[in-house]
């Protein structure tokens, strides 16, 4: 029998929700700030899905964005055009939860259609097939006129906060932790490291594979989802391939297979993206050289490079914090 | 000719071998034998210079040539037929075989030991216009031991070359691999076929879990009683 | 020793008075990314503006303009977050921006939620003013255009069968075109061909060769000058001579330099005419190119124009406090380098329109057309 | 219908897919040796528009009758761009992690990438706008019965014939060909053979950052306008037709170019809104119907 224990990763987070609460309330931190880690959380819970595919399960995925734009417009449709939401009637939340969670289904949908071709491919064949996917997912919102095409979906209200982002990416933490974690977990590891060698001992990795990716477009969903009641409009160009390859950064500057890492590293590359503004603007301030914002990007993947150059396992290689892992009770 | 001394190899934090020496006398055959995972493979891949040793020294003719680049041991005089043959699947054999004269700069020379390599494996010659991915285990066999004569090396080293073959076949290969050191070329064999390989060979080194352990000529190792319960299933 | 911490005391006074007298106001714009180019005309018309009003001693009371501009790289997500940082960071009293609708949608509630006045120079979107009342434009909004590229079309050059050609993933080129052709068949014309192409596209044969099978006698390309050079030429090399219409993403130096001569019997509706005598257009014109040693094309210009829009509101409320900027915005009555601004209801500006033609290499003015 | 099929389709479509060609050449040599996506390959092609845009005016300006010796030299300095910006690339990027897993080479890929087109338009005598490209060889239009055509197009689909068997031979005649499959099949082997295995590496990044640097000049011929982010659209469309025809396969990637050209041209002239899409379509059709591409060879996975 395991004892009953407060788990670490609920302890910690509750005391940094507290913590960022409190310093927001008392004006302490403002609202940018505040911003940028509602943002980080967003990208922690796309890094952590995309980390159940592509580092846990080994399938080398290109199109993550595809399922968050799915989730993205689904859940603000139904938000800003069939429900018509008023955010100040009594049953808003609800319905916006509601709304949150079926553009999650419905990513997990796609992410389940997308999941067959890994059955066949393998690597990078798997990798552009499954950035065409998130292209051809893209494209097909752009034409659609009933959710704005190329205008957008506008007009969403905007509910996303700090509670309900962070909620979104503690559960999103805890239940891959849990999968991980769990013989599922470990069946999926062993298609990363050698997919022959599981299939002979018997793992189902047909099922693991479209397990992998349902999950891990479920939470992509819902990260669209929270993004685009957060910035009230949906675009098909936030959905590219570019950014998806942002979300791939951040897997591997954090350590592929580490959710810690990938929790770290959402934050570290939002926070150094936004640094980088004041740093440039600093610099030219006080050298008085004519450099503007455009170089703020130069710098931002100069650092990368170096991350991967010095520290190529990324920040935490394959190891887990103790704050992630699951305490074996003595 | 070769002298191996606490040689050291990790993956990582895995260290694949801790503390290997062994030598291997000019003209003669010398087998390392061990379990799986005992290290043999690694060894022969730091000699060769397919992996960087973390510690230890490879003297080869009395030189230094540890951690030296693979191919800058070629010419020296190292042949080294790898575990899996690793034959070039999509060029032909003769390809195969051309390639292996990369750095001879000699076409004459080149054409001389295939014709060498033709007369020992006339099965291979047979097989000159296929690709190297359609022969048989036994044949690419044959080719990868072809490819390593075309380097012309002094010192061959052979791993695991009895892999996978039908017995008929395990018999020709050794049968060769005498013919080939009577020739004049020092061969380092790896076996886990470790009857075969101590009954041609010279001398022996048990290697157990990444360290050399027994050593000594090969009839006093078969004839050792450990040996014998372990290796040789006696 | 007191005598220094006096000096000191009165040292610091004297930067924090400085510092106060400082109005800091927000730029957005997109400089790097595939629309840096636009960005960087933003930003520089915006810059220029700044520079001009404080040569002249200041918005009001000498106190002086600082421009704080941050870019949005065209992504929504980020135009959010520098929407907030302006506000909540750099405390601006307003801000001037963004290029793209998609960015100043995701910026436009943030600065309303905070009552901070911003003025975009070139979001077309409709909607983008209607996020609340804090929100003005300084560029038409589609319709506008559209329907006085049509109506030119139509009646001057006596086009009966109209083709359009536009950017798929792009709202200003999609809607500029939607509304030539709502304008054009109301005029009782036929649109034999409205066919899009894929955003960043180079090669516009497919569809060109498909448009020139349906005869038609005017091709409206509402696109940015940069695709509009080669969409020209390729027009040309498929033989079709007719005139071509389009809109102020037209309005670049390079349009010429891209396009060459296949841009000859080429209309587009602009703001204005760099060659209006008035004095404002060639001050604006000089100034630009002594600056960035180029010609404006039309986000520089209408980035300067929103600047100057935004500094004269704020001086005439003569306070950085949010509401005092809106309520004198909703006042404007200003003479700018794209004419004579007045916001409508919806906060969009009622100016007029020049049809441009473009003749041996030059922008040649043609007529104007008042809204 | 007509217009759909019509022979100025096929020319259209051949014109964009010489384009996909010349640059899915040198993309699937690297791809083919070191099995690494290259994001960077685009931004090659990139800087051999930009070198040969700075080398045309440089000798416009110098040599009073520009014609053959100004081409000439364009499209040395396109050719030298990319592949020395290559060579760079992989020596300082890729090769210090060359034993590592092979995609924290993929992040420092798109590193690369990113810092060349963001470099390029931060730097103040380039930036990011438009530039005109202009005319190194007079245009002229062919009018063929009712279909145009202009001697640049005959140029890019010739360029892109010449350099697609000038490189079969290379690979599969010269013994540098042969060393260069060596080592794309095997590297241990290849090492053992006596190859210097980085020096064929580096030797493809070479020759294919100058085939993606020569592409860079006939795009700016073809379609005269560059921008520092001009290389990520044809990079991306370029690695898909490497990958449809069989990567590390040069008559496939060729294939897989003019295969992309055509259906995107017929496409787009069916309905623009499938346009976009329709080469990733193909791309996963073919993919599942078989999945080393249309001609890559089948190396099945042995245990």
């Amino acid at each position: 029998m395991k004892k009953f224990r407060l788990p670490r990763l609920l302890i910690v987070s509750a005391v940094l929700f507290v913590v960022i609460q409190i310093l927001h309330s008392r004006e302490i931190m403002n609202g940018y700030i505040l911003h940028i880690i509602n943002q980080s959380l967003i990208y922690v819970i796309l890094a952590v899905s995309l980390n159940l595919i592509n580092g846990i399960t080994g399938q080398f995925s290109l199109g993550h964005m595809g399922f968050a734009a799915v989730g993205a417009y689904v859940s603000g449709t139904l938000t800003s055009l069939v429900f018509k939401i008023n955010p100040s009637s009594p049953n808003a939340m609800p319905l916006f939860i509601l709304a949150i969670v079926a553009g999650g289904l419905a990513a997990a949908v796609i992410g389940i259609l997308i999941g067959f071709p890994s059955l066949r491919l393998k690597g990078d064949y798997l990798a552009i097939v499954t950035l065409g996917f998130g292209e051809i997912i893209r494209t097909v919102f752009n034409n659609i006129d009933y959710v704005g095409g190329p205008r957008g979906l506008l007009g969403i209200p905007k509910f996303s906060n700090f509670p309900i982002i962070f909620a979104a990416a503690f559960i999103t933490l805890v239940v891959v932790r849990n999968l991980i974690q769990s013989s599922h977990g470990r069946a999926m590891l062993s298609i990363r490291e050698n997919e022959l060698a599981a299939e002979l001992v018997g793992i189902d990795t047909t099922h693991y594979k479209v397990m992998a990716f349902s999950i891990g477009a479920f939470f992509a969903g819902i990260a669209g989802g929270l993004l685009a009641h957060l910035l009230t409009l949906a675009h098909p160009t936030q959905y590219g391939f570019i950014k998806s390859v942002e979300i791939l950064i951040m897997i591997y500057a954090g350590g592929v297979g580490s959710i810690t890492g990938s929790t770290i590293a959402a934050f570290a590359l939002t926070f150094l993206s936004e640094g980088l503004r004041i740093g440039i603007r600093a610099i030219a301030d006080t050298t008085g050289l004519p450099i503007g914002g455009e170089w703020r990007m130069v710098v931002y993947a100069l650092l990368l490079i170096f991350i991967m150059l010095f520290r190529t396992e990324g920040l935490m290689g394959n190891k887990e914090s103790r704050i992630i892992t699951i305490e074996e009770a003595d | 000719m070769l002298e191996v001394k606490n040689l050291k190899v990790s993956y990582g934090k895995i260290e694949a071998i801790k503390d290997v020496s062994f030598e291997v006398p000019d003209g003669k055959i010398v087998t390392l034998i061990g379990a799986n995972g005992a290290g043999k493979t690694t060894t022969l891949r730091a000699i060769s210079g397919l992996e960087k040793s973390a510690g230890g020294s490879v003297f080869f003719d009395g030189k230094d040539v540890t951690n030296l680049e693979a191919h800058k041991l070629v010419p020296l005089g190292i042949s080294h037929v790898p575990e899996g043959r690793k034959i070039f699947p999509t060029l032909t054999v003769r390809e195969n075989l051309e390639l292996a004269g990369w750095t001879l700069r000699n076409k004459k020379l080149i054409k001389e030991r295939m014709e060498e390599v033709f007369e020992i494996f006339p099965r291979v010659k047979e097989r000159a216009d296929q690709l190297g991915g359609t022969l048989s285990g036994g044949e690419q066999q044959m080719l990868a031991v072809g490819r390593a004569l075309v380097t012309g090396g002094k010192l061959l080293l052979l791993d695991e070359p009895s892999m996978g073959l039908a017995p008929v076949l395990v018999d020709e290969i050794f049968t060769q691999i005498v013919a080939i050191n009577k020739r004049g070329t020092t061969i380092l064999l790896v076996e886990q076929n470790a009857a075969e390989a101590l009954d041609i060979a010279d001398f022996a080194y048990v290697l157990e879990v990444g360290y050399s352990t027994l050593h000594g000529p090969a009839k006093d190792i078969a004839n050792d009683p450990r040996v014998r319960e372990a290796y040789l299933g006696v | 020793m007191r005598k220094v911490a006096f000096v000191l005391a009165l040292a610091i006074l004297a930067t924090s008075l400085v510092a106060a007298q400082e109005i800091r106001v927000g730029g957005v714009g997109p400089v790097t990314g595939e629309a840096a180019t636009f960005g960087i005309s933003t930003k520089n018309g915006i810059m220029l503006a700044a520079e001009e009003w404080n040569a002249r001693g200041g918005l009001f009371n000498n106190r002086r303009v600082r421009i704080i501009f941050e870019d949005d790289k065209g992504d929504p997500a980020e135009g959010a977050t520098v929407y907030t940082k302006l506000i909540q960071q750099d405390n601006v009293v307003a801000i001037i921006g963004t290029v793209m609708s998609k960015v100043t949608l995701a910026g436009a509630p943030i600065a309303q939620a905070n009552g901070i006045p911003m003025i975009s120079p070139t979001s077309t979107n409709e909607r983008v003013t209607l996020v609340g009342d804090y929100i003005y434009r300084a560029c038409f909004i589609d319709p506008f255009q559209g329907t006085v590229g049509a109506n030119f079309a139509f009646n001057e050059l006596k086009a009966r069968n109209a083709a359009t050609l536009f950017d798929i993933g792009n709202d200003y080129t999609k809607g500029l075109a939607e509304n030539f052709r709502a304008q054009f068949l109301k005029l009782g014309g036929k649109v034999v061909a409205f066919e899009g192409h894929p955003a960043g596209a180079t090669d516009f044969k497919a569809q060109l060769t498909k448009i020139l099978a349906n005869k038609p006698d005017v091709l409206y390309v509402p696109n940015y000058y940069n695709d509009v050079g080669l969409i020209a030429k390729q027009a040309r090399e498929l033989g079709f001579n007719g005139p071509m219409v389009g809109g102020d993403g037209w309005d670049s130096p390079d349009l010429v330099k891209i396009g060459g001569k296949a841009v000859e019997n080429g209309f587009f509706t602009n703001h204005y005419a760099a060659a209006d005598p008035r004095p404002i257009v060639q001050e604006f014109v000089k100034k630009y190119k002594a600056k960035f040693g180029a010609e404006p094309d039309a986000l520089a210009t209408l980035a300067y124009d929103a600047a100057y829009i935004m500094f004269d509101a704020i001086r005439r409320a003569g306070s950085t406090r949010g509401s005092a900027i809106r309520d004198a915005l909703k006042t404007t009555n200003l003479d700018v380098v794209s004419g004579k601004v007045t916001f409508d209801s919806n906060r969009n500006p009622i100016k007029s329109a020049v049809i441009i033609e473009m003749k041996n290499g030059q922008q040649v003015y043609r007529s104007t057309v008042n809204p | 219908m007509g217009s759909i099929f019509s022979i100025q389709q096929v020319i259209n479509g051949l014109q964009v897919g010489s384009i996909y060609a010349l640059i899915a050449l040198g993309y699937t040599m690297v791809y083919g040796i070191v099995r690494l996506i290259n994001f960077a390959h685009g931004d090659f092609f990139m800087l051999g528009a930009y070198a040969a845009y700075g080398t045309f005016f440089v000798f416009n300006a110098l040599i009073v009758s520009k014609s053959g010796v100004t081409a000439f030299f364009v499209l040395l300095a396109s050719m030298a761009a990319g592949g020395i910006i290559a060579l760079l690339t992989n020596q300082l990027a890729y090769r210090p992690l060359r034993y590592k897993p092979k995609l924290s080479s993929l992040i420092t890929a798109i590193g690369v990438s990113m810092f060349l087109e963001y470099f390029l338009s931060a730097l103040p005598m380039v930036g990011p706008s438009y530039r005109p490209f202009p005319d190194v060889i007079p245009r002229v239009n062919i009018k063929i019965g009712t279909a145009t055509i202009s001697n640049i197009v005959i140029i890019d689909i010739l360029v892109a014939a010449v350099l697609m068997v000038g490189l079969t031979l290379l690979v599969k005649k010269t013994a540098l060909g042969k060393a260069m499959r060596a080592v794309s099949q095997d590297k241990d082997a290849a090492r053992l053979m006596g190859i210097d295995i980085e020096k064929g590496i580096a030797f493809t990044f070479l020759i294919g950052g100058a085939f993606a640097g020569a592409a860079g000049l006939l795009a700016g011929m073809t379609y005269p306008r560059i921008f520092p982010y001009m290389g990520i659209q044809p990079g991306l469309k370029a690695f898909i037709a490497a990958v449809l025809g069989g990567i590390g396969n040069i008559p496939g990637a060729v294939l897989g170019a003019y295969i992309m050209g055509l259906a995107e041209t017929f496409a787009s002239a069916y309905n623009s809104l499938i346009g976009e899409g329709i080469a990733f379509a193909i791309l996963i059709v073919v993919l599942l119907v078989r999945p080393t591409g249309l001609l890559g060879e089948k190396t099945a996975d042995k245990i």
